[in-house]
Parts: structure tokens; C-alpha cells; sequence
């Protein structure tokens, strides 16, 4: 039973492949496999982003002591499903409003900028290994090519934005990728010592090598537990979300770089940028969390890929979470955390996990890490904090 | 240290989600068609007219004086004088409004007519569900429309309107008294006129005149 | 006409119009566009030979790509870093404009 | 010559004869990018992984941005009413054909266009793991080096393009 359900994705894709081979020709068969290793992630991902959405509204609703959304149900009957049908409502809205393009804005790229939005985030997906034996491209440098893939959004963020011929578009955007830029340095850093000890950037060999319960995890370290806690800040800082959602603060600069959007090209924005922050979650989830390895093994009658989502579904509340509490960082915050903070902390983690690589199992090795880690984290905060700009603002008139 | 804060704050906000499902005092909202929040006595929305007793017409307070009019920001009100008169509730023959127009898509609510109005007849409605799929005819009442009872104001605003009644009935109590001494005043002279001329004749008796009834105190 | 062959013309292709952008254009960051592009030709053509050379295991045509795209990355920053300070010396980045050594 | 190489060789030639064409700037730099990310399946295909991805985050995630942000910088982004192309442009085109005239001989003429295509290449012989242990072994000094020289870059780019300071 464990077994059948443990591999249910696979052996289905197999199987149909095998009604197929006896109507398809032989070299549309690799073409087949592709399209039906990549539809499950088409249909899957976008339903968890659709079911966030509302989960997200009533999160944040019961954090502000309100409800949230729960009415839309069923059309046409009084049952509610507790509002999970809103989702449905709020597409159907998109899909039938009007799309105002402005006059003046540049036709071509402000049409393109959605759909390279979308592109890159769906891309990122296929290296993430979501089972056993579920990974849709086993690539050699899978990491790099998930940080590859990443990248390109920052180009398409500045399509939107310069394409609307709007100040607050523009200005959205410039926002967005000097925060981007300075997040991925920090990014990509809190990686590395992941990389450096499992000696391969394979996302499959990673998952493999963090085997055996939640003290085998890279987490479970103390490198890892601060690679891990950097990489989420810098993975917030990347997808945009509160407190780093400087792009489009809408108290500010409306919506920053979607601004001139509107109707589905602005779903369209909305999609990336969820699938982008479910992307990297999948990314920590593989590369410190165990991936889809249970905590114990004694839970490993339950299928791999449901580990997944459930890892998933864990981090997509705490982001939720982490919006309901934080509020928004000051420019000049955000660069002074990136540059000051965040990447000479990630250089630290890199070094530590040398140490930690080549010291003998032990007390010793865990309190010597730990020291590395903490020492400087202590004097970097209270550095931060006594420095101009970054640390507790004084008020002349107010208090 | 760094990060001290911000574990506070998710203490704090993990402590209203949960705190949301176990009891219901927390949460702040209420659903809104099904229940309702009692509004507050000084809740306002958009003028109306009031009135005595149970006739709009009769009754109504307004004597189309067009301060309000006059005064008005966004120059909601329009109004039309009557060619007749008829009497107020002192019994003095006033004009009344054959047309009286607001338009609450421009009002803004600022109750500026209310304080204006010497006549109290117009006040501010707490109504609020107003939606009409008419964006513009809808949304400009006519006379009718905006004449509510005074049991409909004592209901909306029961302080400010029972001082108002107060007044008003103390008003009234003085021109009867008033009414009563002149008439007196006027059969006395008469009387004396009476005396002088000797023709003793009854001396006639004072017309109540055609008020309203008394305003219900509800 | 063998693989090879193939992905040197594109290189060589790629080069040419790399070329003529950098020698036609007036604006000095299309220069800079066309300048790079050539580099681009230049990595395929370490990559197509390393990939159809005789010994493909030793990895050196990659590893010189590697190091050209580093390079490349260093030339683009201080390029950009020069056209935007001329920008700002002669207010335009016309690159006829911009002769006083021309005498 | 298989389909995926004549698309890929069709992406670049195209969006790099736009790039260099356009009249507006921003068009330029985002036609580059995409000459950028074909170049970087060309090199998925041929085998070389790492350097196909590592092209793809320095070109299309850092020197297109970069190059954005120097267009705006600049504003030259509108294109004036003037010429686009320089007094000797016609002079230009006929030398890059006349280049492209003699690599093209040289290429279809040399030996190597008649030499059969070599035996299937096994992609395992060029993991990212050998890779890094070339790197890490007989090419550490270059690394070194090449990391010097970007640090230099930076500290130069940054200087370059810093604000003079107003002095009067």
C-alpha cells in the first residue's frame, strides 16, 4: 500500500506513457514524458496558489481579530465551504475585467513583461525535487540552474515597469531589482555551505544526502540553522513579501511595478510572484529541511511527496505569518541589512561549515560552530543597532 | 539584540490567531447583514426632513426659508417656495416647501443645514444603506422622500430630539399663554370700548387656532 | 556540413553583426552591446571546439569560457561605469560627439 | 545539423541583428538578453551545463540589468530625431561583411569542416564535480587571480562612476 502510493505519481506517468507508445511515433515519446512530467506542476502549483490566497485573507483576518473571507461557496446555494470558493470568484473577476493598457505605454513589452513574470517562476520547479524519484529535470547543476532561472525575473520586473510609462511603475521597479540584486548576494551565499558539504549542487543528491531523520538535516546544524535563517530572510527579501515588499508598497508608490496593470495581466503578476515565494520555500525545504525525507523514520509510511507539500504548507504559513507581523522597511533599512548584515553573516556560515567539515564529531566541534556563528552575530547586531540609519530611531517631538 | 523584536511581535500576533478561534470577544467585526452593530447616537449619514404627527405635509417643519440652501458647500439643496401659506405649530401662517430637493450623491454630510435651520426641520438621517442601481435619479431625493416623522427623529437621535420637543413644546406653551393674554388684552379693551360706547354685547371668544397635534413623545 | 561547422558560422555570424553594431551605432552603450556580443562569438567558439576537440574530458574550452564570462562581467561594470561618467562630463553618450581627443 | 540547433542559431541571429538595430535602447537591451539566454541553450546543448547556466545568471541576470540601468542612467533611453547611426556607418557594414566573407571561407575551407563529427559525447565526463575539482586544482592560480580582478573592477566601477564631489 505504502509503496503503491509512494511512487502513485511515477508509476501513473509510466503508465500512460505506455498507452501511448502504442499510438505515438518513436521520437514524439521523449516530447510526451516532458509534457507529462511538467502538467502535474502546472496544475499543481497554481492550485496551492490559489488556495493560499484565501488561506492567506483569513490568516492575516484571525491575526487582526476578523474573520476573513467566508462567504463565496457554491453559486446558486447557501453552502459557503467557508469562503475557499472565493478563489474561484476572484479569478473569474480577473479573467472578465477590462485590460486598460495606457496610451503611451510601450505595447509590445508591456505585454510580455506578464508572461516573463510567469516563465522563470514555473521554470524553477522543474528542478525541485518534489518525491522520490520526482524530479521533473535531474540536472548536474540543478541549484545553479534554479538561481539561473531566478535571475531572469529581475529583467521582466523592469519590463513592466519601464514599458507603463509611469513614475510610480518605474520607480516600483528600480525598487525591485536593487533589492533583488542585493538579496541574491546573500541568496545565493546562504547556499553554499550546503553545497560545499554535500560536494554537489544536484538537488536530487541533496535531498539524498540529508537521509535518515531530522537530525541528519542541514538545519539541524549550527551552520546550516544560520545558513537556514538567511536564506529565509534573503528568500522574503526575493519574492517580495512583507516586511521587504518595498516594490510595491502600495502606501507609497501604488503598486510599484504592476501599477498600469490590470485584469488578468495583473493575475498574471500576482501568479509570479506566489509561485516565485512557493519556488524558494521548495528551494530551503530541498536544501536544508531533508526535502521530502520524513522527520523520523518511522514516518516514512507516509509518501515522500506528501512530506513535501506538508514542509511546503508549513513555510507558506510562517510567510504568512511574518506579513501579519512585520511592517515595511525603509529603503536605505533594506540595503543597510543586505550589504552590513546579511552578507558578512553568510561568509561567516561559509567558513563555519569549513570548520565544521574538517573538526571531529563532537562537543567541541558544535560549541566551537555555535561560537563562530553567535560572537558575531552579537557584535554585528549591536553594531547595526548603535549605528546611524539602521538601528532604533530617535524622535525629537514625539515620546 | 537584533531579532528580539520581531519574536515579540510573533508572540503577539500568533496569540490573536488563536486567541480569534477560542473566543469571540476578540474578534472586532460582525457579519454584516446578518447582525448589525448598534449605531452610535451621534451616527450621521444625510439630511431629512421632519415632521409632526402622522400628515408629511401638514406637518412639515420646513418653512422654505432657503438658509440651508444658501449655506449649503457643495450646493446640494434645491428648493421652491410655496404661493400659499399654512399655518405653523404656533398657528402662524408660514410658506412651506413645494420643492424640496437633495441630492446625497453630492452631499458630503457635513450637517452645515442642519445647524443653520432655525425651524429644526431638517436633521441627519442614520440611514446608510442607500445603493440604488439608478446612479443619478436614485440618488436625488424629492420632498416626499426626505420628510420623515418626528417618532421616526426621537427613534434616530433620542436626546438632541426630546430637548428639541422640550423647546418646542415650551415655545408653543408661551404663545397659547401669549394668545391667551392678548385675547384677554383684546376683550378687556373691547370690553372697555364696550363700557365706553355702553353697548353691553358678550365678548367673542378667542379662536384657538389650527395647530398640529402636540408632537408624541415617543 | 558537420556540427562543428555549423556553430562556427553562427559564431562567425554572430561576430560579424556584433561588429558592424559596434563600428555603425552613435550611442556608446550600443557599442558596448556589440562589443559584447562579439565576446559572446568568441565563447561559442571555445565551447563548439571543446565540445568537438579530440579530447573533451580535459575541460579546457569550458574552463576559458568560465573565465571570459567572469571577465566580461568586469569589462561590462567598468564600461558602463565610463560611458556613465562621460554622460555626465559631456552630457550626451554620442560617441561622435564625444572627439576632443580627435584634435 | 539537428531542428533544436537551427532554432536556437535562428533566436540569436535574429534578436542580435535587433539589438543591434533598434532605434530604441531599452528594445536593444532586452532584444541582448534574449541573444543571451539562446546562447545559453546553445551551450545546454552542446554539453556544458555549468557554464550554459553560469551564462545565463552573469548575462541575462547582471550585465542586461546593468546595461538597463546605464540606458536610464543616461538617458538615452527616447531616441532622439537625429541619425542612429554614426557618419562612416556604411563603411562599418562593409567591413563586418567583409570579416564575416573571410571567417566564413577560412571556417568551410578548413580542415576541420572535413573532419567527421567525433563519437558521441558522454555528458557524465563533464560534471560540475570535475569541473570544480579542474578549477580547484590545475587552474587555482588563474581563480585567484580572475578573483583580484573583479574585486579591482568593482572598487574601479564604483569610483568611476561615483559623484564628483562639488568642491566650489
Amino acid at each position: 500500500m505504502t509503496e503503491l502510493l509512494e511512487q502513485f505519481p511515477v508509476t501513473l506517468k509510466h503508465a500512460i506513457l505506455d498507452v501511448l507508445s502504442k499510438f505515438l511515433p518513436e521520437w514524439l515519446l521523449p516530447i510526451a514524458s516532458a509534457i507529462l512530467s511538467i502538467t502535474p506542476i502546472l496544475i499543481v502549483f497554481p492550485t496551492i496558489f490559489a488556495l493560499t490566497t484565501v488561506v492567506e485573507r483569513k490568516v492575516l483576518g484571525r491575526i487582526q481579530n476578523r474573520p476573513g473571507p467566508n462567504r463565496v461557496g457554491i453559486p446558486l446555494t447557501n453552502i459557503r465551504l467557508a469562503g475557499f470558493g472565493q478563489f474561484i470568484a476572484d479569478g473569474i473577476k480577473a479573467l472578465i475585467k477590462e485590460d486598460i493598457v495606457p496610451r503611451n505605454a510601450d505595447k509590445v513589452v508591456h505585454f510580455l513583461a506578464p508572461i516573463a513574470v510567469v516563465i522563470p517562476a514555473l521554470l524553477a520547479y522543474s528542478v525541485l525535487p518534489i518525491g522520490k524519484n520526482m524530479t521533473a529535470l535531474d540536472l548536474d547543476a540543478g541549484v545553479l540552474f534554479f538561481f539561473a532561472v531566478g535571475s531572469a525575473t529581475e529583467l521582466s520586473v523592469f519590463m513592466a515597469g519601464w514599458s507603463s510609462r509611469n513614475k510610480y511603475a518605474l520607480l516600483g521597479a528600480m525598487r525591485a531589482i536593487a533589492q533583488m540584486v542585493s538579496y541574491e548576494l546573500p541568496l545565493v551565499l546562504s547556499t553554499v555551505g550546503v553545497i560545499m558539504m554535500t560536494g554537489t549542487l544536484s538537488t536530487t543528491q541533496i535531498v539524498e544526502a540529508q537521509a535518515g531523520g531530522f537530525w541528519h538535516w542541514h538545519a539541524a546544524t549550527p551552520w546550516g540553522f544560520a545558513a537556514f535563517f538567511l536564506f529565509l530572510v534573503a528568500a522574503t527579501a526575493e519574492a517580495n513579501r512583507t516586511p521587504f515588499d518595498l516594490p510595491e508598497a502600495e502606501s507609497e508608490i501604488i503598486a510599484g511595478y504592476f501599477t498600469e496593470y490590470s485584469g488578468f495581466k495583473f493575475a498574471l503578476f500576482f501568479l509570479g510572484e506566489y509561485l516565485g515565494l512557493f519556488a524558494m520555500s521548495g528551494l530551503g525545504i530541498t536544501l536544508f529541511l531533508g526535502g521530502w525525507h520524513a522527520p523520523l523514520p518511522a514516518l516514512e509510511v507516509v509518501p515522500s511527496w506528501i512530506w513535501f507539500f506538508l514542509k511546503l504548507g508549513v513555510f507558506i504559513m510562517f510567510f504568512i505569518w511574518l506579513r501579519g507581523t512585520l511592517p515595511r522597511l525603509r529603503m536605505d533599512q533594506l540595503m543597510n541589512l543586505a550589504w552590513k548584515f546579511m552578507v558578512p553573516l553568510t561568509l561567516i556560515t561559509i567558513v563555519a561549515a569549513g570548520v565544521w567539515r574538517f573538526m571531529d564529531p563532537g562537543f567541541t566541534r558544535c560549541l566551537t560552530v555555535t561560537a563562530m556563528i553567535v560572537v558575531p552575530y552579537l557584535l554585528l547586531s549591536n553594531a547595526l543597532f548603535t549605528a546611524r540609519g539602521v538601528g532604533k530611531r530617535t524622535y525629537r517631538y514625539a515620546d | 539584540m537584533l531579532g528580539t523584536g520581531i519574536l515579540k511581535g510573533m508572540v503577539e500576533t500568533a496569540k490573536n490567531f488563536a486567541g480569534s478561534y477560542v473566543s469571540d470577544e476578540r474578534l472586532t467585526t460582525v457579519q454584516y447583514p446578518e447582525e448589525r452593530q448598534k449605531l452610535a447616537e451621534n451616527t450621521r449619514q444625510f439630511p431629512f426632513l421632519v415632521f409632526d404627527g402622522n400628515d408629511p405635509l401638514a406637518g412639515m417643519r420646513c418653512v422654505a426659508c432657503q438658509i440651508c440652501e444658501k449655506e449649503c458647500p457643495p450646493q446640494c439643496i434645491y428648493i421652491e417656495k410655496s404661493k400659499d401659506k399654512k399655518p405653523d405649530h404656533l398657528g402662524k401662517p408660514q410658506f412651506y416647501p413645494a420643492r424640496f430637493d437633495i441630492d446625497i450623491s453630492v452631499c458630503m454630510s457635513c450637517q452645515i443645514c442642519v445647524e443653520v435651520c432655525p425651524f429644526e426641520a431638517i436633521k441627519m438621517d442614520t440611514e446608510f444603506e442607500l445603493s440604488t442601481g439608478d446612479r443619478f435619479g436614485g440618488l436625488l431625493f424629492n420632498r416626499d422622500q426626505l420628510a420623515k416623522s418626528n417618532a421616526h427623529y426621537n427613534k434616530i437621535h433620542p436626546t438632541e430630539a426630546a430637548e428639541i420637543d422640550a423647546k418646542r413644546a415650551d415655545e408653543k406653551i408661551k404663545a397659547e399663554a401669549k394668545a391667551k393674554a392678548d385675547a384677554e388684552a383684546k376683550a378687556k379693551a373691547a370690553e372697555a370700548a364696550k363700557a365706553a360706547a355702553n353697548t353691553p354685547k358678550p365678548a367673542p371668544a378667542p379662536q384657538p387656532p389650527a395647530k398640529p397635534a402636540p408632537p408624541s413623545a415617543a | 556540413m558537420n556540427p562543428l561547422t555549423s556553430y562556427l558560422l553562427l559564431s562567425a555570424l554572430l561576430f560579424s553583426i556584433g561588429l558592424a553594431g559596434a563600428l555603425t551605432r552613435r550611442n556608446a552603450i550600443l557599442v558596448l552591446i556589440g562589443i559584447e556580443l562579439m565576446l559572446n562569438a568568441a565563447n561559442l567558439n571555445f565551447i563548439a571546439f571543446w565540445r568537438y576537440g579530440p579530447n573533451p574530458e580535459a575541460l579546457t574550452g569550458v574552463t576559458f569560457v568560465l573565465f571570459a564570462i567572469a571577465i566580461a562581467a568586469a569589462e561590462a561594470a567598468v564600461g558602463l561605469a565610463l560611458i556613465i561618467s562621460i554622460y555626465r562630463h559631456y552630457k550626451t553618450t554620442n560617441v561622435d560627439d564625444v572627439s576632443t581627443l580627435k584634435g | 545539423m539537428s531542428a533544436s540547433f537551427a532554432i536556437l542559431a535562428a533566436l540569436v541571429v535574429v534578436s542580435a541583428i535587433a539589438a543591434m538595430t533598434l532605434r530604441n535602447l531599452v528594445h536593444c537591451a532586452l532584444c541582448l538578453a534574449v541573444t543571451f539566454i539562446g546562447l545559453a541553450g546553445t551551450y545546454l546543448q552542446l554539453g556544458a551545463q555549468f557554464v550554459g547556466l553560469a551564462q545565463v545568471l552573469v548575462y541575462v541576470g547582471a550585465v542586461a540589468i546593468l546595461i538597463v540601468f546605464a540606458i536610464l542612467l543616461t538617458r538615452s533611453g527616447e531616441p532622439g530625431p537625429g541619425r542612429q547611426f554614426s557618419a562612416t556607418a556604411l563603411m562599418g557594414v562593409g567591413i563586418a561583411l567583409a570579416v564575416f566573407a573571410v571567417l566564413g571561407k577560412v571556417i568551410t575551407s578548413s580542415a576541420v569542416a572535413k573532419r567527421p563529427a567525433p563519437p558521441m559525447f558522454d555528458g557524465s565526463k563533464a560534471t560540475v564535480a570535475k569541473f570544480g575539482e579542474r578549477l580547484m586544482t590545475d587552474y587555482i592560480l588563474p581563480l585567484e587571480v580572475l578573483a583580484l580582478l573583479l574585486t579591482a573592477a568593482m572598487i574601479g566601477a564604483v569610483i568611476i562612476a561615483l559623484r564628483e564631489k562639488e568642491t566650489k
